[in-house]
């Protein structure tokens, strides 16, 4: 079915030359994307490779610099995100981008609200946004807050949005970053269905599964131009990868397989955090955990199911209120993130819009900044020094540009994720806690730092490792504690951890 | 409101009441002749004018602004009215809307050059401030004094209330302002825009709400109440002065922040605003009563007053922020 | 005055009396018939607002009358709220320094309907209908803008050569600036030689005023027209100028002459010293005055509609002697 | 450096127009060994704003305001007025010392009780600080007992009216701090905290900054910054207002900061641009003083100046000229960051 509409129809959208430029930085030279009507469209590259930019050049959100934009064979200029909506272009943009402080309803709905009287009808509203929200099978009150959830949920409400719109053309920015399986199939569902129905879908995702479960044709970006377009069943893995990073590649083969490498270190560990009963009336119950060094305890389950809280209240982000916690056999009141830091705890938080970056400073100050905290104002690291810090951690983790005075929120997504991971690395805690921390990122980088983590905790580095990614979990972890609405329900170990098993507990069976 | 969700964010809004209503109680223990249905009206009738600007600056805040200019076109209003009618006999009937307008224009074009050359608001409307006072010396320095028979009727007219109390007009246009922006705020996509973007101006922008023009809508609504809180002064007064309203922005913003709304844009209810100016109106009021205080006093007393009332504002919200 | 040891304990005193005044009016409440005044004064901006505060609390503990004093902190919308609230309170009678003049009529309806008399101080108000207040106890800012013109006048009344006059206004749209600027140059039109050459606001404060010296000396100095006279719509602004002027390297009374209004006790220190020559008086002390009025109008006798304050101008000459009577 | 360039543009077109009025507008002459012109007189009368906008600077780059500087600036020159008219000898250095001792003290106080509010119990800033700016007010009014306090002491008169080195000493005292609060933000990692936590101050808490110390530290400096340019204004005049010193000098301390290219919502912060901004509002005060422009359009005329300030310095505006003058292309749109 997918090769019909090579002859058959013209394609939906066309964008031909793109250029585009950011002072410093040439996002695009040469850029070109062609979508099908009934098609999903994955759009590849590296981190940075200006896959968002395409994307906001072609919504309007940045002037474009050069090329031409045809929608349904008319050659358009788009102002912004409004007149791109009234176009026909419904867009879910990489990050969270919605307002924290309306409620879900309303961010779903916000600019096409049921009137009646002429005024809002509110429950009209939040009825239809909630038979939204269940169509993507996520139930939740959407009353509340948008703030009030995690940004897997926000992010459903991101895609919820755009589907609302009458569109001829859908385009998704890594929209499944922070999704379980679950909800990646839901999501997938609905893709298909709205490609029945004749929308062209562009889909941006780092996750090869993905891809060649849904798409039907790829085009790769690379440093800003472009590289190819290619069927996605023509195209086998392999090729895909060394097409998007531009040299053969044995990386993926190279990761070390580490089920069950725990099991044989195991004993002798003495260990380092000791949680008991530790609780946060109105985000989780109370739970017990032990971290020993050198091992990597994995949180999981479901959407919601306050694996994140479970973190926070580790690392004092939000201070617990029952039970107790020990580092090193000595009792912490880990009552903020300071104390928790001082006693060789970081955290790296699933939220790197909000609660991650800085985003007005540059690369370098984002990469010393936790550093610097734990010594002191007045201790200040020399600049010499902060310069060769933020040069090894760009080179380490590839951050692109490779430019230490670039400001943060000018880099692409996975790229500030990676200064974050940096950010934490760079302070070599005793226990790192990390929440999502390979969102976003691209397959090259995803299994450095993967390769990073587990050299770590050979080093004798403990790691809490939360992800969405169930493979991910099982390749790094010697524990995993798995939560169910909002409490920890049982914990794996070792030769025990298997894809079904989690699966089993983490659905409550 | 039944069908407004009631959230932690409504919260500062209600304790701001129930903090009213204690203050009001404990005045009344504490001074003869201040447990009154009069003295409560008083309130009203002393701060119309303060009412009605705090509710456009509540639109501004909320979207993430700030004017600073309300004062000073409050006081270009009543001078331009006083002039018109005064020294160029026109009709109050032609002047009132006119004044509005001009109010309203005024607003529109800080918010227009906010907008399209981002300029920030507070510097904007700092030159907004300078402008409009200038131009009330431009029109004359001295004060003007209205004899029209349309504004002291106006003016000198108590609507009956049961009991033997009364309010003025201007109580009532300010209520009624009071509920236009009520509805505004909650069910009109103005409202809901103005929301958004003091959420974050950006992802409003990407969620393909018209920003800009809700942006120079809210200064020109802005504009508008400030005219209309100098008709209303225009009332109170009688007269045209280029030193009216001196300082009122800070009083107006003070009033906007302690009925709950967040300076950093997104929070905020007009219901919380009315509180905010009814507090600042008792805190008068007690001072007034008490009747002993020295011109230092009463300013010590004044900020002593407020830090109480914030303090407790503060530790009941977050009490109860952290039982819901 | 100028905060030395004299005026503190003064101070003090005011403040414990007043206290002790409320306790006893409360405990005597019904028993014989104290009057109560509301005073709604303007603020506390000035050195001599301030001792027209003192005078007035200290007259009515003298004079046994309950005083409910309330600041407006020069915010005509604070009076009308403090007015309102006296009415509230039932006083027997209202007094206050209105902040401007217009815009009284509806808030002295209130009170007259509420069968309150009204007497104002130091400023008149402007309303058609004057059966509004009682009557009016103070100075004529105009009169003292005259009687300041008036002694340049008489001063340059043998000088051919024109002299350059710079005026330092009080805040833009006050009634004394406004009043004393007027009246000045009613008089001094009569002789051709004196010309305002330069007129700009200083607040009614030092620091301005001596900031604002500053730049006419500079640029009278390079548009090569000297000053002659400086008048300065109060004491604090000619303190000021007359520290520009030394700064500048001239003589303050001598190469320039200074006129002055108020009369506050520094202005006196500094005409002594030969600095300032003339000062036209406007005189806070008028609390007695309005406390007498107060008791005339509760026991129902008539009062004149303007009781006017004595008010002196005060040359140079006289400083030495006049210095020591000098209360604020 | 760039964003300097504006601010720059416009000081010079100032004082060319100060120049086109009075040719001798620069000329700077030696009398009785000090420096003397209209040039010395900006710097020297804009020397106390400098001091309260380099304070504010550092508040609003946490995403604070401080609109107590105004009453803080009173109480600083009221406490040590009060305290030299009480002592036996005004002239005493050590009496002068003592009391600027006290002034100062105070004022940091004074901006801790601010901090304590804003970082300690988490009031917004704006109304924290309002709080001491009514009260505070007050309180200097309490000291000084409504009345203009006036003094007659040589050392005390030195900070703000003496010379040193033909120049007025307030320059150095400016200087001075300058120098320290650049030492201060560029030397140790105290500018950096501060910009972090102005910027996002979740993710500040998160990496283990002391949001709270930080906080505490720019108002208690703010606060400083204040005492000081109280003293230097009433130690310029030998007395202290309690009522009118300092009135309004929050809002043209704000503005001058914002005049230098810091932003209102915090994060990076400017010094250089700030001392720019100061020196534009004192020039084009000067100006207006020195141009006769008569007291009634003044605030027109100030109006005027701080929007084309704005304007010329906004890049949407510029670019719009740019392209209104090529041909009638479409405005730029400004670009967001998702
Ligand atoms: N507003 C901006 N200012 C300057 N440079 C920018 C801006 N936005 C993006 N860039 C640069 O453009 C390049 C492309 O970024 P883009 O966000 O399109 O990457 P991406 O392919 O989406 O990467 P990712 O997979 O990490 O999301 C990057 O080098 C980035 O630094
Ligand atoms: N039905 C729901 N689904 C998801 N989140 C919910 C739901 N109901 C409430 N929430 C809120 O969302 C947040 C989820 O908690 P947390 O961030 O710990 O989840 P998580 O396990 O990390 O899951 P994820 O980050 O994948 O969503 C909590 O603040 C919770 O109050
Ligand atoms: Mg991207
Ligand atoms: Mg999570």
């Amino acid at each position: 079915m997918s090769t019909a509409h090579e002859s058959a129809a013209a394609p939906a959208l066309e964008m031909k030359d793109i250029v585009k430029s950011f002072p410093g930085v040439k996002a695009l030279s040469g850029a070109r994307l062609r979508l099908f009507p009934g098609e999903v469209h994955a759009l590849m590259g590296e981190n940075g490779a200006g896959k968002s930019t395409l994307i906001k050049v072609l919504t309007g959100v940045h002037p474009i610099d050069g090329g031409t934009v045809t929608l349904e064979g008319k050659s358009i200029t788009v102002g912004g995100p409004l007149e791109a909506q009234r176009l026909g272009i419904s867009t879910v943009y990489q990050e969270v981008n919605l307002c924290p402080n309306l409620s879900v309803a309303e961010n779903i709905l916000i600019g096409r609200e049921p009137k009646r009287w002429g005024r809002i009808d509110w429950k009209e509203t939040n009825r239809r946004a909630a038979g939204l929200m269940e169509r993507l099978n996520v139930k939740i009150d959407v009353t509340k807050p948008l703030n009030h959830y995690s940004v897997a949920v926000q992010q459903m409400v991101a895609i919820a949005r755009s589907l609302l719109i009458d569109a001829k053309v859908l385009i998704l920015d890594e929209p499944t970053s922070s999704l379980d399986a679950n909800e990646v199939k839901e999501l997938f569902t609905v893709m298909r269905k709205l490609k029945s129905e004749g929308l062209a879908i562009l889909f941006v995702t780092h996750f090869l599964d993905q891809v060649y479960e849904i798409t039907d044709r790829i085009t790769i970006l690379r440093g800003g131009e472009f590289v190819g377009e290619y069927l996605t069943k023509d195209l086998p893995r392999i090729e895909l990868v060394a097409k998007m990073i531009g040299k053969d590649l044995g990386a993926l083969e190279s990761l070390p397989k580490t089920e069950g490498a725990g099991a044989k270190r195991q004993a002798e560990q003495r260990t380092l955090l000791q949680a008991s009963g530790t609780g946060r009336r109105g985000s989780i119950q109370p739970f017990d955990l032990e971290v020993r060094e050198g091992e990597v305890v994995s949180l999981a389950g479901l959407l919601g199911s306050g694996r994140s809280e479970a973190a926070r209240l580790l690392f004092g982000a939000d201070k617990p209120d029952q039970g107790e916690i020990r580092i090193a056999d000595k009792r912490v009141a880990m009552a903020s993130p300071r104390q928790a830091i001082d006693n060789g705890v970081a955290f790296c938080s699933e939220n790197r819009k909000t609660e991650g970056i800085i985003p007005d400073l540059t690369v370098r100050e984002n990469i010393i900044l936790a550093l610097q905290a734990s010594m002191g104002s007045f201790k200040y690291i020399s600049r010499k020094r902060q310069d060769e810090i933020a040069e090894e951690y760009i080179r380490m983790l590839n951050i692109n540009p490779p430019n230490p005075e670039h400001l943060v929120k000018n880099l692409s997504g996975g790229n500030q994720q990676k200064v974050l991971l940096a950010r934490w690395l760079l302070t070599e805690p005793k226990l790192l806690i990390l929440d999502e921390p390979t969102r976003g990122i691209d397959i090259g980088a995803k299994t450095e730092i993967q390769k990073l983590i587990l050299s770590l905790c050979e080093k004798g580095m403990s790691i809490v490792f939360i992800s969405s990614e169930l493979e991910e979990v099982l390749r790094v972890s010697h524990k995993i504690a798995v939560l169910r609405d909002r409490h920890k329900v049982t914990e794996i170990v070792n030769e025990d951890i298997s894809q079904q098993h989690i699966m089993q507990a983490i659905a409550g069976g | 409101m039944s069908k407004l969700r009631i959230g932690s964010q409504f919260v500062p809004a209600l304790v701001t009441m129930v903090l009213f209503c204690l203050m009001f109680l404990a005045a009344s223990a504490q001074y003869t002749g201040f447990f009154s249905a009069q003295v409560f009206l008083n309130l009203f009738i002393d701060n119309a004018f303060l009412i009605i600007t705090a509710v456009g600056m509540t639109f501004v805040i909320i979207s993430g602004g700030i004017d600073l200019s309300v004062g000073s076109v409050i006081a270009l209003t009543t001078m331009i009215s006083a002039s018109l009618v005064e020294h160029h006999g026109w009709s109050p009937m032609v002047v009132i809307p006119l004044v509005l307008v001009i109010g309203s224009l005024f607003g529109w074009v800080m918010g227009y050059i906010i907008h399209e050359y981002q300029i920030q608001p507070f510097i904007v409307t700092l030159a907004g401030m300078f402008l409009a006072r200038g131009l009330c010396y431009v029109i004359s320095i001295e004060t003007i004094t209205i004899t029209n028979e349309t504004y002291t009727a106006i003016s000198q007219a108590k609507v009956p209330l049961p009991g033997g109390n009364y309010v003025s007009i201007s109580v009532v246009l300010a209520l009624l302002v009071v509920g236009l922006a009520i509805y505004l705020a909650h069910y009109t996509k103005f409202g809901r825009n103005t929301y958004a973007i003091g959420g974050s101006e950006s992802s409003a922008l990407l969620m393909g709400l018209p920003v800009g023009r809700t942006k120079i809508l809210v200064y020109t609504f802005s504009g508008f109440c400030s005219a209309m809180a100098g008709v209303v002064f225009t009332f109170y007064m009688l007269s045209g002065y280029g030193l009216h309203a001196v300082g009122l922005e800070l009083d107006t913003i003070a009033a906007v922040v302690i009925g709950g709304t967040l300076l950093t844009g997104g929070v905020g209810y007009i219901a919380g605003t009315l509180f905010g100016v009814l507090i600042q109106g008792i805190i008068q009021t007690i001072i007034m009563f008490e009747g002993t205080l020295s011109s230092w006093w009463t300013k010590i007393a004044i900020g002593i007053l407020l830090f109480l009332f914030i303090l407790l504002q503060r530790v009941l919200v977050s009490r109860k922020a952290k039982a819901a | 005055a100028c905060g030395g040891g004299g005026s503190k304990p003064a101070a003090g005193d005011a403040k414990s009396g007043a206290a002790a005044e409320t306790n006893t009016s409360t405990a005597q409440k019904d028993g014989d018939k104290k009057i109560t005044m509301g005073f709604a004064q303007v603020g506390a901006e000035s050195g001599w607002r301030t001792a027209n505060t003192k005078s007035i609390q200290e007259a009515a503990k003298e004079a046994g009358v309950e005083l409910k004093f309330s600041d407006a902190q020069q915010k005509q919308e604070n009076q009308i709220k403090a007015i309102r609230s006296y009415i509230a309170q039932k006083v027997d009678v209202i007094a206050f320094s209105p902040v401007v003049e217009s815009g009284w009529e509806t808030v002295l309806k209130e009170a007259k309907d509420a069968g309150i008399p009204v007497i104002l101080t130091d400023r008149a108000v402007d309303v058609k209908d004057t059966s509004l207040y009682v009557s009016f106890i103070g100075s004529d800012f105009v009169e003292e803008g005259r009687k300041a013109g008036k002694w340049l006048v008489d001063k340059a009344k043998d000088t051919k050569e024109p002299m350059n006059i710079v005026e330092l206004q009080g805040t833009t749209g006050s009634a004394p600036a406004i009043d004393r600027k007027q009246g000045f140059e009613e008089v001094i039109k009569e002789n051709a030689n004196l010309k305002i050459v330069k007129s700009q606001t200083g607040d009614f404060t030092r620091t301005k005023g001596k900031e604002v010296m500053e730049a006419f000396l500079k640029s009278s100095k390079s548009e090569n027209k000297p000053i002659h006279v400086v008048y300065a719509h109060n004491d604090d602004m000619a303190l000021g100028a007359i520290q520009a002027i030394e700064e500048f390297g001239l003589k303050p009374g001598k190469d320039i002459l200074i006129i002055s209004v108020d009369g506050i006790k520094d202005a006196f220190v500094a005409m002594k010293d030969g600095k300032i020559n003339v000062v036209v008086e406007c005189n806070p002390l008028l609390g007695p005055q309005l406390m007498q009025a107060a008791k005339d109008v509760v026991a129902g006798k008539s009062l004149p509609k303007r009781i006017v304050t004595k008010e002196g101008v005060f040359p140079q000459e006289t400083a030495e002697k006049e210095l020591p009577n000098r209360k604020y | 450096m760039k964003r300097l360039t504006w601010p720059l543009v416009t000081l010079a077109v100032l004082l060319l127009v100060n120049v086109i009025y009075k040719p001798d507008f620069f000329s700077i002459t030696m009398v009785d060994g000090h420096l003397f012109g209209s040039l010395i007189d900006i710097l020297n009368r804009a020397a106390p704003l400098i001091l309260v906008a380099v304070g504010m600077t550092l508040v609003i780059a946490t995403k604070g305001i401080d609109l107590s500087v105004g009453s803080v600036i009173a109480i600083s020159g009221a406490l040590a007025c009060l305290l030299i008219s009480k002592s036996e000898d005004a002239s005493a250095l050590n009496v002068v010392l003592i009391a600027v001792g006290a002034a100062l003290l105070v004022s940091v106080v004074s901006g801790l009780w601010n901090g304590l509010l804003v970082g300690g119990i988490g009031i917004q800033p704006i109304v924290a600080t309002l709080i001491l700016m009514v009260a505070g007010r007050g309180i200097a009014q309490l000291v000084t007992d409504g009345q203009i306090i006036t003094i007659s002491s040589e050392p005390y008169s030195f900070i703000g009216a003496g010379y040193l080195a033909g120049l007025p000493f307030s320059i150095f005292i400016v200087a001075f701090v300058l120098l320290v609060s650049a030492l201060l933000t560029r030397r140790t990692a105290i500018g950096l905290f501060i910009e972090s936590v102005g910027c996002n101050p979740e993710a500040s808490r998160l990496a283990g900054i002391r949001s709270t110390f930080v906080v505490f530290l720019v108002y208690m400096f703010c606060g400083l910054c204040a005492g000081i340019a109280g003293l230097i204004l009433s130690s310029n005049v030998s007395s202290a207002d309690g009522n009118n010193a300092g009135l309004w000098y929050e809002l043209d301390a704000i503005l001058a900061v914002v005049i230098g290219g810091t932003s209102l919502n915090g994060g990076r912060f400017y010094l250089a641009g700030t001392v720019l901004g100061a020196l534009i509002i004192q020039t084009l005060t000067t100006t207006i003083y020195s141009l006769g422009v008569p007291p009634e359009i003044t605030l027109v005329v100030k109006a005027v100046v701080v929007l084309l300030v704005c304007l010329i310095g906004s890049e949407q505006f510029r670019s719009k000229w740019k392209k209104d003058k090529a041909a009638g292309k479409v405005p730029s749109k400004k670009e967001v960051t998702a």
